[in-house]
């Protein structure tokens, strides 16, 4: 079944097509994969998905009903999660607090004005926890504005974990980040999709990350779809070759 | 409660606000008493903009509409009705009222912008209350204004300190409560990244709007115990001059602290008085306002982030600095 | 060999944080040589030093024999070299042409002659010339940035991991422009795609917690499948 | 509260405590009371600072134009000092801020030289003594010197109480005198451009434009560059101190009225002032409210010396309530009803002179103080 | 329809004045997002100095150059010792400027004394035509002909050069910009210094329209000059000119036809901008 539909889907910046007519189906539980060129919309289609963005054109549906004029926030709320792919933290606030803060409104403690903090200690175990996970524990009481690159881009996703929303929408979780962490961050993907049964919907460039994890792959190009099929088929795909997968990938997966 | 959960500075603020009790008694000319009172009214003000501008990241350059709105309801109903208790709560639910209905209002039409249109539009209907103030002779008594009385419990000095001052320990910790709350830590992710609030699933406006109600509402009341401490009301309430003196008091204490305004406010309060007494001294103290200009600059230059903001800075490093020594 | 770039024993503190204990590097005129080393290790902070951009605590960094150590950046890049930095460094509300314009150190036929080769070579910024930076997608940001630091006749260019979000056809492309930098540029290259550096340097140094731990030339590394281990975790 | 009795410091001395705008927009004015005030001191004592035995000590405050620093100031003067008389100040809301202080603290206070009428009117209190002119005093003043039988007339003023209430005074005062008001105008205190204002008072064709105008920002030179005079409408309104007569340069043959230039009273205590003020201050002359600052002076000298020292206020009260004293404007006394003094006022024309760069007023007539009593409005 | 003409001309040249008094504060706010406050304070020191000198050598120019030099050094200073430390931090900016605002504003007294000073333009340009029954003031044609100029040169470097581009790129990111090899500091200085120029060149031309000056006046006109650059739409030159423009016409017409709003127009004109056009009248335009 689909958790995450859209039909027709469009956007468009001022004469630039940027999201053309897609529409496609996210099945539940799945791993699905987004792939396509610089610029191609990917990013942008995600925008749309999770409110960021509302579109010129089409509709997008969540389990079923509608959820076109829904706000980001809104979508947050019945499960939609999203990581962003430039790095989208609150600066001067610890790594610690910017998860916290995902965890807070996890649990759906919004307007609680008279209580101390402090009294939600499993708001802190629980974000530890997630620390834990993308190896950030000894930057928790860094300012989120310190941190390294990469290491930014495991706060993303901690705090996507911490919303733990029934789909997370991953743009790029791993771009920059060093080649001995990605496979663990990966397994963390998979455990959650796995134990948890979430959706997983992930913007990648890494073929071979792909091709490991995904059960669907879509592609997208100039804001079309251009294609969708397992790895295997995407790969061995002429179009996605000459359009995105360039010349020295002919089938093999490095 | 248990005593036991009340961190170490919670108590460090209680003691010292004992000492303030103790203060009347030692300082007992009402005119050393009437700069504390001033010192105690322009802190809960500087707090109300604090929670403004340090933890939502909003700046306002109208802020004293609100002050204004406190003082003339304070001043029109103890002057139209008679100088009772009564009358001052009257006058106090309707100062926090329209306070409220005001701050609703601008809130809900400006707080979904960027923050500078904020900014401009309660400096522009600051403006227009001024005018309003002006306009409206019969019940404001236009630019001139007008003095009346205050009941009779609060006429002595006395009285009038004891109570700014229970209002300030009350209101300070009230709104260290509500900033230490989930609620006032999202205030603060909002400061630093609205949008990325509102997609962890916070509904950012509520948030804004209600903080900058609390804020108008603890500014009114600050406005209500300044007629009582004045006792005369004119258009000046709503002068500019007033918002630019209270942000500077909440910069210069350091924002997003709540006990930097309350230090800003003692501080802009004291240099002015000292400075200003200076003029039998030298001929340049005549000048003074040379002097006080100096020491806004300076303030910026050695402490960037105010003066509480640039201590507890310096402090978290010597931790963060110990603590890596220790690992390492 | 006569080195272009020297790093020796540098000390790199951010405000109060000891971030580089001991980086020295030294960086042979032509070819590329690539910083690896995982994250957090101090790649970036260290290219931003020679950038002028962080002070120096101890060490020295000479350019042509020359003492940069804590010049302003602008004196440094008026030397002759280029900074492609990791966050791409792109002036969000400006168009891509005033981009690029505003990284034009001359306005000359040269430029003009390098600008339309970059241009060719990322057609996006040609399609895209009026576009504010900020709207564009992470990996246009990505070519924008790198056309940039092309554009002017840089004797040293340091970049930042390029192939970040790239398409694999693009990384394909900048690890040709790269190729081609070489020829006229020597190239400080930071990256985390062993591949695309594996393909394009020549000599590297490995950083780990704020210290140059190893180097040697690229052959040799992939040999090397303990260091690989030990410090870029790869097997 | 109970326990703040008026009590001088100690019984030889009198302490006068003197508030007034010593910095700030307003700080011209400030320093004119002040000298007046200094001098009138020495005047009145011949030089002793000694009244009825006692010693007069002075202190001078700063209000900085702010109600907050002169209520703090006046009880600073009030509680630490002791004071047994308020002089003040020079704007109106710190004159109103202090106020009801004197009658708490039970102390005369001498409003100079603050204008609002509300002072000796609504807000008014036994313990007040207004030596400044108010409002409607320059109002009626400014009618008697313009206003008879088929005159007609236009105003501009600012557009706040000030402009309001002096010219609702000036329009009693004139229409009493058959003059008749054909149009008001107000305009923003602090505009650029009176463009508006003075064509509306073009297309009503008036013989005259009263103009009641205080603050830096001055309409004059676009009433000249508008050509009024040459549309047959004449100008007159209040002299203004020197500062602000070189503004009006143009104005030249301009009639209106005055509280005081130096060369207009004709007395013995106005020739003392001119020549101290030039023998201390460097050749300056006395300017608009130097007199007003010594005849607070002298007022508050004259009524210690009626009491033989004694400064309880209540026998105060009732030695200043129609007390006459001599000023450089000539006689003053305390109307015994709401304690404003009438004085006189001058009728002048504005003439060019050699000796300095400003027009100057001429007298035309002395306005008596019968003449220009304001209505009491204290009731 | 004499009277319209009126009320046009003065309203354009009202307009013009404060367009200029905008001009240096949208260059500094608009490039390089300072919140200047003590632009007040460089605007009156080119009124008192551009008027001592003036009545001095009896010669305008003379007069008007000295303002632009009083601003262009003060400028210098200002830049070096009290902005320099803050770019990009806004509150710091608002406190060390209103600091500076207070010790120019105080300066002032002890330099040229606390009194108003009164003055009058130079014969060629004092007085007024009576066309009908319009009147065309001089020194107002003279003051919208400067607008006009200083309008167009500033356009004309700001589109012809690199310098508004590497400024606003210089505030985007200040480390790209000294990569690219660029002194930012000097760009920077050098924009400040013009701002305040043009700051101090509208105090004396400001001077010359009213007739007196006073210490006072500075913060009283900058608020008005940060009206006009909020509703022009920040950093917007046109935007400045145009709503300098609008509140010019609107002062003039509301004095007229609507007196009791009069007082409130400004403030009125801003909440309407604020409320349905956010962004300014021109924001985004250019
Ligand atoms: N806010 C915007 N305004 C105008 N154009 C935009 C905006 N956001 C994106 N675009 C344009 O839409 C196109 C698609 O951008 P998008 O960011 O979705 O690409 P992408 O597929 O994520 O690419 P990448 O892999 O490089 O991140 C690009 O050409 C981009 O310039
Ligand atoms: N302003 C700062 N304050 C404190 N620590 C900082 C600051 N900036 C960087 N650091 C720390 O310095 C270390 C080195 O950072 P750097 O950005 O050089 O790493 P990197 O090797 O480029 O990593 P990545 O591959 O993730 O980009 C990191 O641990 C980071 O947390
Ligand atoms: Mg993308
Ligand atoms: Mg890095």
């Amino acid at each position: 079944m689909a958790i995450l539909e859209t039909n027709e889907l469009s956007i468009t910046f001022g004469g630039h097509v940027a999201v053309n007519t897609v529409s496609i189906q996210i099945p539940e539980k799945k791993f699905t994969s987004i792939i396509g060129p610089n610029g191609a919309g990917k990013t942008t289609f995600f925008n749309l998905l999770s409110g960021q963005l509302s579109p010129t054109g089409g509709s997008i549906y969540f389990k079923g009903s509608e959820i076109t004029g829904l706000s980001a926030m809104e979508r947050t709320r019945m499960g939609i999660g999203r990581s962003f792919q430039i790095t989208n933290v609150f600066p001067n606030l610890t790594v610690l607090e910017n998860v916290r803060v995902a965890v807070q409104s996890e649990a759906k403690v919004r307007y609680q004005m008279a209580a101390h903090f402090l009294h939600y200690k499993k708001f802190l175990d629980k974000a530890y926890e997630i620390l834990e996970k993308v190896f950030l524990t000894d930057k928790a009481e860094m300012l989120a504005a310190n941190l390294a690159h990469g290491e930014k881009r495991k706060l993303e996703i901690a705090m996507l974990l911490a919303l733990d929303t029934e789909i997370l929408l991953l743009d790029e979780p791993t771009a920059g980040m060093s080649l001995e962490e990605v496979p663990a961050i990966i397994a963390v993907l998979k455990q959650i999709k796995e134990q948890k049964d979430r959706t997983i919907v992930l913007i990648e460039h890494k073929m071979d990350m792909i091709m490991d994890m995904s059960d669907e792959v879509l592609v997208l190009y100039h804001g079309e779809l251009l294609a969708k099929g397992t790895p295997q088929e995407i790969v061995e795909n002429e179009a996605v070759q000459s359009a995105y997968l360039g010349g020295d990938f002919h089938g093999q997966s490095t | 409660m248990r005593l036991g959960n009340i961190d170490k500075t919670t108590w460090i603020y209680l003691g010292i606000a004992l000492a303030l009790f103790i203060v009347p008694f030692i300082l007992t000319g009402r005119s050393a008493q009437f700069i504390m009172i001033q010192i105690f009214i322009f802190a809960i003000f500087a707090m109300s903009y604090d929670l403004l501008l340090g933890y939502t990241g909003i700046i306002s350059f109208g802020h004293v509409m609100f002050f204004g709105i406190g003082a003339y309801s304070t001043a029109i109903f103890m002057d139209r009705l008679d100088a009772s208790i009564g009358a001052l709560v009257l006058a106090v639910a309707v100062a926090v009222i329209l306070a409220a209905i005001v701050s609703f209002i601008v809130g809900m039409l400006t707080l979904r912008l960027k923050s500078h249109f904020y900014a401009m539009l309660t400096l522009g209907l600051a403006g227009l209350f001024l005018v309003v103030a002006e306009k409206w002779r019969p019940l404001t008594g236009g630019f001139d204004g007008f003095t009346f009385r205050v009941p009779d419990l609060l006429s002595t000095s006395e009285s009038l300190y004891t109570l700014s001052l229970i209002s300030l320990i009350l209101i300070f910790f009230g709104l260290r409560r509500f900033t230490n709350s989930p609620f006032g830590k999202v205030l603060m992710t909002i400061r630093e990244n609205e949008e990325r609030t509102e997609s962890l699933g916070y509904n950012v406006l509520h948030y804004k709007v209600i903080a900058s109600v609390v804020s108008g509402v603890v500014a009114s009341f600050a406005g209500v115990l300044y007629m009582l401490s004045l006792r005369f009301v004119d258009t000046s309430v709503f002068a500019t001059d007033i918002t630019i003196d209270v942000l500077l008091m909440t910069i210069i204490g350091g924002v997003g602290t709540l006990v930097g305004p309350i230090l800003g406010a003692g501080l802009v309060e004291l240099a002015h008085h000292w400075l200003s007494g200076l003029s039998d001294v030298h001929w340049i103290f005549e000048r003074w306002i040379i002097l006080y200009g100096t020491v806004y600059i300076l303030v910026v230059i050695f402490f960037p982030l105010g003066i509480v903001g640039t201590i507890r800075k310096k402090m978290a490093k010597r931790t963060a600095v110990q603590a890596r020594s220790i690992k390492k | 060999m006569d080195s272009l770039l020297k790093l020796q024993e540098v000390e790199a503190f951010i405000e109060k944080y000891h971030i580089l204990h001991e980086v020295s590097i030294s960086v042979p005129k032509g070819g590329v040589t690539v910083l690896l080393g995982r994250n957090g290790a101090g790649k970036t902070t260290t290219l931003r030093t020679i950038m002028g951009l962080n002070q120096v605590n101890k060490g020295s960094v000479t350019f042509k024999g020359e003492e940069i150590r804590n010049l302003p950046p602008h004196h440094i890049a008026g030397k002759g070299i280029g900074y492609v930095p990791e966050d791409q460094g792109i002036f969000g509300e400006l168009t891509v042409g005033e981009n690029i314009r505003v990284a034009m150190k001359k306005e000359n036929q040269e430029t003009t002659k390098r600008m339309e080769w970059v241009l060719e070579l990322f057609p996006d910024l040609k399609k895209f010339w009026k576009k504010p930076g900020g709207q564009l997608s992470g990996g246009q940001k990505q070519m924008l940035s790198i056309a940039r630091a092309y554009l002017n006749e840089n004797e040293l260019l340091l970049i930042d991991e390029p192939s970040k979000g790239l398409a694999p056809i693009v990384v394909e492309k900048v690890t040709e422009t790269i190729e081609q930098m070489k020829e006229e540029a020597t190239i400080l290259l930071v990256e985390q795609n062993f591949a695309m550096a594996n393909k394009v340097g020549d000599q590297f140094y490995i950083i780990d917690d704020g210290q140059t731990v190893h180097s040697g030339r690229m052959e040799e590394l992939q040999e090397d499948k303990a260091v690989m281990k030990k410090y870029l975790g790869i097997s | 509260g109970g326990s703040e009795e008026a009590s001088g410091g100690s019984d030889d001395t009198v302490k006068i405590g003197v508030l007034a705008s010593l910095t700030g927009a307003l700080e011209a004015y400030g320093e004119q009371t002040q000298r007046g005030f200094e001098l009138g001191l020495e005047y009145a004592t011949d030089g002793t600072m000694e009244v009825a035995g006692k010693e007069i000590e002075v202190i001078f405050e700063d209000t900085e134009t702010d109600a907050t620093v002169a209520r703090q100031k006046a009880l600073a003067l009030l509680e630490d000092e002791q004071v047994d008389f308020l002089v003040g100040s020079s704007s109106s809301g710190d004159t109103l801020a202090v106020t009801p202080l004197a009658e708490q603290y039970e102390t005369i206070m001498v409003v100079e030289p603050a204008t609002a009428d509300s002072i000796t009117g609504s807000e008014y209190n036994d313990y007040i003594f207004r030596t400044g002119r108010n409002s409607a005093q320059d109002a009626v003043a400014a009618a008697a010197a313009i206003a008879e039988e088929g005159v007609e007339i236009a105003t501009l003023a600012p557009d706040y109480s000030f402009g309001h209430d002096g010219v609702a005074a000036f329009k009693t005062a004139a229409e009493d005198l058959g003059a008749e008001i054909i149009h008001e105008e107000y305009a923003d205190q602090a505009a650029t451009d009176f463009t508006a204002n003075i064509q509306k008072i073009i297309e009503a064709d008036p013989d005259y434009l009263f103009v009641v105008w205080s603050g830096a920002n001055s309409p004059w030179s676009q009433i000249v560059d508008m050509q009024l005079q040459e549309q047959g409408i004449k100008i007159t309104t209040g002299a203004p101190d020197i500062a602000a007569l070189r503004t009006m340069n143009d104005l030249v043959g301009m009639e209106g009225f005055t509280v005081y230039y130096h060369t207009l009273p004709d007395n013995e205590v106005n020739d003392w002032l001119v020549e101290e003020h030039k023998a201390r201050y460097d050749g300056e002359v006395p300017d608009l409210f130097t007199p007003g600052g010594m005849s607070a002076a002298i007022s508050i000298v004259e009524a210690l010396e009626q009491t033989e020292g004694d400064t309880n206020a209540d026998t105060l009260i009732e030695t200043m309530e129609g007390m006459s004293f001599e000023t450089p404007k000539g006689t003053m006394t305390f109307r015994p009803e709401d304690h404003q003094a009438l004085q006189s006022m001058y009728s002048i024309t504005l003439e060019e002179s050699e000796e300095v760069d400003y027009p100057v007023p001429v007298l035309n007539e002395v306005l008596t103080p019968e003449e220009t009593a304001p209505p009491i409005m204290n009731q | 329809m004499d009277l319209i003409i009126t009320l046009i001309i003065n309203g354009l040249a009202t307009g013009m004045l404060i367009f200029l008094l905008a001009a240096g504060l949208t260059l500094i706010f608009g490039l390089m997002h300072v919140l200047n406050f003590a632009h007040g304070g460089l605007f009156i020191w080119g009124a008192f100095t551009g008027v001592w000198v003036y009545q001095l050598s009896g010669s305008l120019l003379l007069g008007i150059g000295a303002a632009i030099f009083t601003g262009l050094v003060l400028g210098l200073i200002t830049e070096r010792l009290i902005i320099r430390p803050v770019y990009g931090n806004t509150m710091q900016q608002i406190l060390i400027t209103l600091g500076l605002m207070l010790v120019l504003q105080e300066l002032i007294k002890v330099v040229y004394g606390p009194d108003q000073v009164a003055v009058a333009p130079p014969e060629y340009l004092d007085g007024s035509f009576l066309i009908g029954d319009i009147v065309l003031i001089k020194y107002r044609l003279f003051i919208i002909a400067v607008g006009l100029l200083v309008f167009i040169v500033i356009s004309f470097i700001l589109k012809r050069t690199k310098i508004g581009l590497v400024v606003r790129a210089g505030v985007m990111n200040k480390e790209m910009v000294q990569a690219l090899g660029i002194n930012i500091q000097v760009v920077f200085m050098l924009v400040f210094m013009a701002g305040a120029a043009l700051a101090a060149l509208s105090g004396i031309l400001h001077a010359l329209y009213s007739g007196v000056i006073y210490a006072e006046m500075g913060l009283e006109f900058s608020i008005l000059a940060f009206i006009v650059v909020v509703i022009g739409g920040m950093g917007s030159f046109k935007g400045s000119l145009f709503a300098a423009i609008l509140v010019g016409l609107a002062q003039a017409f509301m004095a007229y036809y609507v007196p009791f709003l009069s007082l409130a127009v400004n403030m009125l004109l801003m909440v309407i901008v604020l409320i349905f056009r956010p962004q300014g009248l021109f924001r985004g335009k250019e």
